[in-house]
């Protein structure tokens, strides 16, 4: 893998689409979709296999640029649609991509449940703790005393942990991952993308421009610092005392459950309905 | 259930009959949830599609069944959601996606009293606007209104053939007392069914330019997986599909999704003319209400009333012209509704002619009854 | 038995939920319809919650198709509790048969009226209270002939789980038996016997 | 849609390091392999990740937050920069100092 | 942000003086979630509204911030949202809960090109009859459209006046193009600023029968905790406020629903006149397109075309009147809109005169031009 | 509490209201109705303080019969209503009561936000693991392999665990009950809406008409003894191994945090906002 | 609104010991006490609960499921009848004798 | 100053996002209608994202309550880079007035230009290439007359974060002294001196 990484990503890219993205400079979605595209390709999968579909926001704008089946659905709801697909046509690899908006605020409940029903879907959250897109209102994951348009003085909510969410909703793979550990980042979606049932990989990612701005921390420099500094691998954190990971967050592997997956239970429904037809 | 199949009839409820027109133009995918009065359609899907193949899932809520539906047709799958007002009022936003990105399916709307959770057991017509207007935005769509359980195979059977046609998505409006009603009806075996598929592209896919329409202003349509590769999104796109803020370009795009309905009006408005040759009154009506309009009608004639019935079995795109004939025909028109009068302002919008138009409505969650309707006939 | 004379028949069953009510319209309706060659339609109403309540079906049989679902003036009425029976009389056709549930309807109404105990047959002779609706169901196929046992048994196997099979086609013959008994000239008012020995 | 126009955008690509290098210099025992770092101007928004985060500071920035390659041959090749540019703007090349030389 | 006090003059963007129309009106809860372009009323009143003791909150959707403006203005409280298309789809069901129990509250849509995700950043016009039958089931409503900065105070403090009075959601529908155009305003101060609060009962609480029209057909409002211990539901209600489903209860409960505004209808439909005396051709318009018309008006009179033009304040209740009044007077109509054409649609429907009406319409995201229409007029 | 129950009950009915209510013979939600009435009466509250809302379903059907404050809200919304009834009326005891498919399905994103918020409300929760009211189609807690109207098959989904759910979601509250063990309930609701916060309280209740018909469980008394049988202590499930617990359920208090709540730090935004707009 | 028919629904119970019994049976030392089980045969469903779960039989049931005091004064007042029966239909009420003598 | 002569002066700025053009017009707007008492009407197109792309914005200012809001026909255009001057100088007015930034015009067009490098000008008198904005707005105040330079400066107090305000100020009047050295009487064509320099 190490070597021409940009080569094989623009292997994957939409040419004819308008490049530059339309990303600020230093945003972490381009990290990801470098990861997405470095994991896919190790995997090998073919591109026309491969469908991704997104939701909406900075984030949701990825499928754009890449060459698979791409879809770009309504807010919140990439998993309803991925759902669709994927039953429709479980060899397809689906991927969806979301925001913390997008898949924690308005798709809190299909994020849930999809983790509950184990498809074989993988969901790739970019954490960036606000709503991009939309000017920098707090998100489900803006931390307490954070600021944002919309908590001028101050955030009084507490934050969801997407990924420990997602296990107790009984998601079979779940990670988490930064855009400053790229390389875990690219491991860990192909861990998800691999493994057999419903996963999610949480990348923390900075939104300096929405984000950071309100929050003291202005570049992508200092906040892709931040990330770096306040991430402890789930190993090393197993070890720690609670205190000493107070303002931390774990990243690597969180989960990977053996679950029986839905398409396979619901061909053996269509054999029990066949079956029983018969008699 | 054993069912007997002596020459072929059943006694079948609405609902049943909507679960088997859907199976015999090919819905393999449906995906819904629970509401009365509609559950038996998802009931009876998740006994039947398994069978063939097919899937049944029971989603979170109405929006997520809808993006199901919506993503299932994407990777090529014929699919629909039923549901009653609540829900169709949920999954709206959704709806408004496959209008604009052109994804066939088929959306039943079982309508009960409204507004809000209303009279969940009684029947009503109350959704009608809705369905022609409940997403954002200016959109085009088809609206079929049942009226009788072999309407309900019949209809539902041509819902799909028009999603498919067309690429929009169709919503059939039902109502609590024609999808509780049994009724014995013969089915067509399903070769004898006319099914129509959404065409797709042959091309090589370096040429295939996903929303590029044809001489019907309908582009092919190409399933995930198959080697076109392409974009879909809600924003206004291009004809590759990628977003646009070209005005000229959002033009082409909105006028095309408004034409190919409008080419096709001679197929998709469905009318239904009983007595009408030398009607001096009319009856305008659709769903239940169109029973016992025919009733009425019938009964009015005995009366020595010439009464005549136009049924409308697609509600919208209004099917202007069958309207504009009766309204320039006849002396008076009435439009019987469960509802406080909605395809009654169509009927007065297109109603450029001397004729008195004249509506009835009925708001308590009963159905009208014929006598009703022959007697305001007859004081027109 | 004597064929349909009427171009369209109307029933309206009446009781409340839990009675079977609507199953036994469903029976009637398929029988006359699938095996019986009419058209039919049957329709009911219910309350918000499928559970208590009144509950209401309706069976429309015709020679030719039938616009309006619902019964215009039932030609009969079949009222299986005291409550069934107030708020649907006053529909009735004025020639039209009143059958009632001797067991559950107390005020014993004037008119044209045959009240059997098919509650108390049920539980004496079927030995489940709940195979009323088919007793009630055999009665009224017996006193209208808008519908022909052979159609009903048949039905029978079709409609209910096996196991309950037999148990209402014992109904069902229970209820013809009882019909018999009744000399439907000899209304306007009638109690069966069945009913003197309470 | 296969990326029709790629040798277009190489030829547009900035080839900071357009003549080949002959700087083999020993390092521990075996000799240091050596990289290109190409930047693909167009598409850098000159977010200064890459400068920021390079180990060997390998990477500068000018005024406006671009990167300035300022010592290619301490390059390591460890990548950090190229996979974490958000643009994918930056591509690492291992030096191949032959077929350079034969080219120019 | 200190804003400058000389003569009370201010800088106002549309989105911000719905906010201080809000405020005026004595709104102190907002629940919303964030949309373009609509994001700026939400974002301005979590500053404002903890200023003055109100509340806000931003909540995980829709749906949910339409939830809990229901039930703060069960509470007692003056409450409101904003939000544009895709949110206003979504908001539908509960909307419609808001209906059917009267719960007084205002609703921004402001309107981006649509349908679907469409084109977030652009102005449109397309989602006039969805605020009318978004919602299922038959319901009464009133929508208001606001076209100048001044509008958005004055209209915004209208619709919270007219919800309190009649007990009904009103909508504001403004779009992209008002939300963010800036002008110089002057407000009027709090006191000179006419406010209606809703009724509250009087009556000792065994008395109270919460859902009893006055004369005018609206029931008089407790909020909760007040005493008046009462049941709040979406089903159909007789008086007191619990589930019936007796026809004739229903029957009196919806049509109370419609006609305490049709009783109201004087107070209910504005619209504003522009040189109508001795108009022959006229303008229908609403919205940010009135500003076109406007100068369009001018324009065509300088070409000596006796134009005018009839602004529509309030699009539903439709106000047939006035439109009925240019109709019978004028020898043409144009409905310039930016949709399909959707009021030129009701315009239509009450057309019952030798006038002829014409629609102009745009669908490209782009603001019709006085030129287009004045164009337009003089071929009339 | 133990002299006068069914009084104190009827202190707390609306008489005028046609009872017996509408819930079928044996249906747990009249147990429940019972428990909340009791807590309530111990909590010594006024009538007029108490707002009950709930969704759509039987159990939603409950607060026609209370005389409190009552709403009858959309399906799902329950705790959305009883928001924003909170923030304008802090004094107000707010208590939402909804079904398992109301709360989890199609609300199971408000119910996780409300947790995640911690606005002081109680949310009681009558798990009968089926879609009662629309006639026994399967929901989020229908246990995998059971049967419903939508699952004939035999269900293929696994169940959540609700009380589980809003632990993660972060609930300041969270216990389980049974309808079997009234007293335990009682006292759990009290505690619930005793306690300041976001609390949960899930009522394991039978619905044998549409779950119970289906799963060979035709009356109430059998599914009450499965719910005896089948509950374990918290306390005693500490001390037991996974394998023994496999197919049990907890019942007690499962988290009691201390945590900021909602309408207190906003009366310190409006302290803030107020400070900076004299400056 | 305060139930106002209060009075009324009480004279609708179904007294099934209306008369005093003077039954004080000597237990472990002090005196039982003695409750008298009060059904509300109107709101009574017939569910079966209370006469499945009665640790003390002391509720039996008719034909149709409904409860029938079998053995009144076995009943140890637990109340588990009165806390499990969804219609509150069933009431446990200590008996005082003698305020029902004296109204006998 | 001289007062303001037309009706109706429409005022387009155009550049890229994150030039500041948005807030040039904002601050125009509130000088000439807060402070000069002036009817004024701003507003603004932008893409999807709010960042990068085209951005552009518009003051119409009129003694009359202004009906059309956006510039039917700009009487001055100020273009901030190539690419805005592409597009939206068909649009001018024939004899209205082009404005643009000479440090990012490189194609400089024929017709009535007043060519200003207010990019440099920031940069080197202001200290912050950002900057440009005010210096252009302080221009284009100089040249048209239709605002004050001290509504201007009320404005900036008020709207502008007071940490900036200093730098703000001196932007603006290092655009009203580049304009001054404008001769509008020898135009058509006009290069600011300061450009030369380059
Ligand atoms: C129904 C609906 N409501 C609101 C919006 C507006 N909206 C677009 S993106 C977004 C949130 C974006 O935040 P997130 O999902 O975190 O993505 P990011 O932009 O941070 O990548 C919102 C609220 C919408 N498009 N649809
Ligand atoms: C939007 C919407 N969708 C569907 C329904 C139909 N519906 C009513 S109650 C219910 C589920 C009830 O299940 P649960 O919440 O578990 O309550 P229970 O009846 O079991 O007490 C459903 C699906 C509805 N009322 N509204
Ligand atoms: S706003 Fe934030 S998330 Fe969106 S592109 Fe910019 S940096 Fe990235
Ligand atoms: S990381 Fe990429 S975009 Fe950022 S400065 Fe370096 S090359 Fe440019
Ligand atoms: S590969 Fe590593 S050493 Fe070389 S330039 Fe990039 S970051 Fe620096
Ligand atoms: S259906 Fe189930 S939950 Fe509903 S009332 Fe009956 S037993 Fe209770
Ligand atoms: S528990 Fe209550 S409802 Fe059930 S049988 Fe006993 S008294 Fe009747
Ligand atoms: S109180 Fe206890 S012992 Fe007495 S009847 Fe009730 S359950 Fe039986
Ligand atoms: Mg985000
Ligand atoms: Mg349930």
């Amino acid at each position: 893998m190490t070597k021409e990484v940009t080569k094989l990503i623009h292997k994957y890219l939409r040419h004819d689409k308008k490049f530059p993205h339309v990303w600020c400079p230093g945003c972490g979605n381009g990290i990801v979709l470098g990861a997405l595209i470095r994991a896919i390709d190790r995997l090998g999968l073919e591109k026309d296999e491969i469908v991704l579909a997104s939701g909406i926001g900075c984030s949701g704008r990825m499928p754009v640029y890449v060459d698979f089946n791409t879809l770009h659905t309504t807010h919140g709801r990439a998993l309803t649609f991925a759902t669709g697909i994927k039953l429709a046509k479980p060899s397809l690899t689906v991927i969806t991509l979301m925001g913390d908006g997008d898949a924690t605020a308005i798709g809190g409940n299909h994020f849930i449940h999809a983790a509950r029903r184990n498809l074989d879907l993988t969901a790739i959250i970019i954490n960036n703790q606000i709503y991009g897109m939309t000017g920098g209102q707090h998100s489900p994951t803006t931390p307490y005393g954070c600021y944002a348009t919309t908590a001028t003085y101050g955030h009084i909510e507490h934050a969801f942990s997407i990924a420990e969410l997602a296990v107790t909703a009984g998601a079979a793979f779940v990670a988490r991952g930064t855009v400053y550990h790229a390389r875990l980042l690219d491991e860990l979606i192909e861990a998800g993308i691999r493994k057999p049932g419903f996963s999610v990989v949480e990348a923390m990612s900075n939104c300096h421009v929405q984000f950071g701005r309100r929050n003291q921390i202005e570049d992508p420099v200092t906040m892709m610092k931040w990330l770096r500094d306040h991430a402890v691998a789930t190993e090393k954190a197993r070890k720690m005392k609670p205190d000493a990971l107070e303002d931390k967050f774990t990243i690597g592997v969180l989960a990977d459950l053996e679950k029986p997956i839905y398409t396979d239970e619901y061909q053996k429904v269509r054999d029990r309905a066949k079956s029983l037809a018969r008699q | 259930m054993r069912t007997p199949s002596s020459k072929n009839r059943r006694l079948l409820q609405g609902n049943e009959a909507i679960v088997e027109g859907a199976l015999t133009a090919g819905c393999r995918f449906f995906a819904g949830y629970p509401i009365t009065p509609a559950s038996e359609i998802s009931e009876m899907l998740s006994v039947r599609l398994p069978q063939v193949n097919g899937t049944f899932i029971q989603m979170e809520d109405e929006i997520a069944s809808m993006g199901a539906v919506i993503g299932a047709s994407l990777a090529g799958i014929k699919s629909m959601t039923a549901t009653s007002g609540p829900g169709f009022s949920l999954l709206q936003e959704n709806l408004g996606f496959a209008c604009i990105a052109e994804v066939p399916c088929v959306v039943v709307d079982v309508m009960r009293g409204g507004p809000s959770t209303g009279l969940p057991t009684n029947p009503s017509q109350g959704d009608v606007m809705q369905a022609r207007w409940g997403t954002h935005g200016d959109h085009p769509i088809i609206v079929l209104a049942v009226s009788t359980v072999l309407d309900c195979f019949d209809i539902t059977v041509q819902a799909f053939n028009l999603s498919e046609a067309y690429r929009v998505p169709v919503i059939i409006l039902s109502d609590e007392m024609v999808a509780h009603t049994r009724e014995t009806v013969a089915l067509p075996p399903v070769d004898r069914v006319e099914i129509i598929d959404r065409v797709s592209p042959s091309m090589p896919s370096e040429w295939y330019v996903p929303y590029e329409g044809n001489s019907r202003g309908v582009p092919t349509m190409a399933a995930f997986g198959e080697g076109y590769r392409h974009h879909v999104t809600g924003l206004v796109h291009d004809v590759r599909g990628f977003p646009t803020q070209r005005a000229d370009e959002i033009q082409a795009f909105i006028s095309r999704l408004f034409q190919k309905i409008t080419q096709g009006f001679y197929e998709i408005q469905i009318t239904k003319s009983f007595m009408m040759d030398d009607a001096e009154v009319a009856v305008i009506a659709y769903g239940s209400v169109a029973r016992s309009a025919r009733r009425a009608m019938s009964d009015a004639r005995e009366q020595g009333i010439k009464a005549g019935l136009l049924q409308l079995i697609t509600l919208f795109p209004f099917p202007r012209r069958s309207v504009e004939s009766v309204l320039r025909q006849c002396r008076a028109v009435l439009v019987p509704e469960m509802n406080m009068g909605q395809i009654s302002r169509e009927v007065k919008r297109v109603n450029h002619f001397a004729c008195q138009v004249e509506k009835y409505n009925r708001i308590d969650g009963e159905l009208i009854r014929p006598d009703e309707i022959s007697g305001k006939l007859a004081k027109l | 038995m004597k064929p349909m004379t009427k171009d369209r028949y109307e029933i309206r069953f009446a009781g409340s939920g839990g009675q079977g009510i609507i199953m036994a319209a469903i029976v009637l309706a398929e029988a006359a319809g699938v095996y019986d060659g009419n058209y039919v339609c049957q329709t009911q109403s219910y309350g918000p919650e499928a559970r208590g309540g009144n509950s209401r079906a309706e069976v429309v049989i015709s020679k030719e198709a039938i616009d309006y679902p619902r019964a215009v003036q039932p030609d009969l009425l079949l009222a299986m509790n005291q409550a069934a029976y107030d708020t649907n009389f006053p529909d009735l056709k004025s020639e039209g048969l009143l059958v009632v549930d001797a067991s559950l309807v107390d005020q014993v109404p004037t008119g044209r009226i045959v009240a059997i105990s098919f509650t108390k047959i049920a539980r004496k002779d079927v030995g489940k209270e709940f195979a009323a609706n088919m007793v009630a169901l055999g009665a009224v196929a017996y006193l209208t002939q808008v519908v022909s046992l052979k159609g009903l048994e048949k039905t029978l196997t079709a409609r209910v789980p096996e196991k309950t099979e037999k148990m209402n086609r014992k109904a069902l013959h229970a209820g013809v038996k009882a019909a018999r008994k009744v000399d439907l000239s000899a209304l306007p008012h009638f109690v069966n016997p069945e009913d003197e020995e309470v | 849609m296969p990326p029709k126009k790629k040798t277009q955008q190489t030829a547009k690509q900035d080839r900071i390091a357009n003549k080949p290098r002959a700087s083999k210099h020993k390092q521990s025992g075996k000799i240091k392999e050596l990289f290109n770092q190409v930047v693909f101007r167009d598409w850098c928004k000159a977010c200064g990740i890459c400068s920021a985060f390079c180990p060997k500071k390998v990477i500068g920035h000018d005024d406006r937050g671009g990167p300035v390659i300022k010592r290619p041959d301490d390059c390591i090749g460890c990548r950090f920069c190229e996979l974490h540019c958000p643009d994918v703007a930056i591509t690492i090349i291992v030096r191949d100092v032959e077929s350079e030389r034969d080219r120019a």
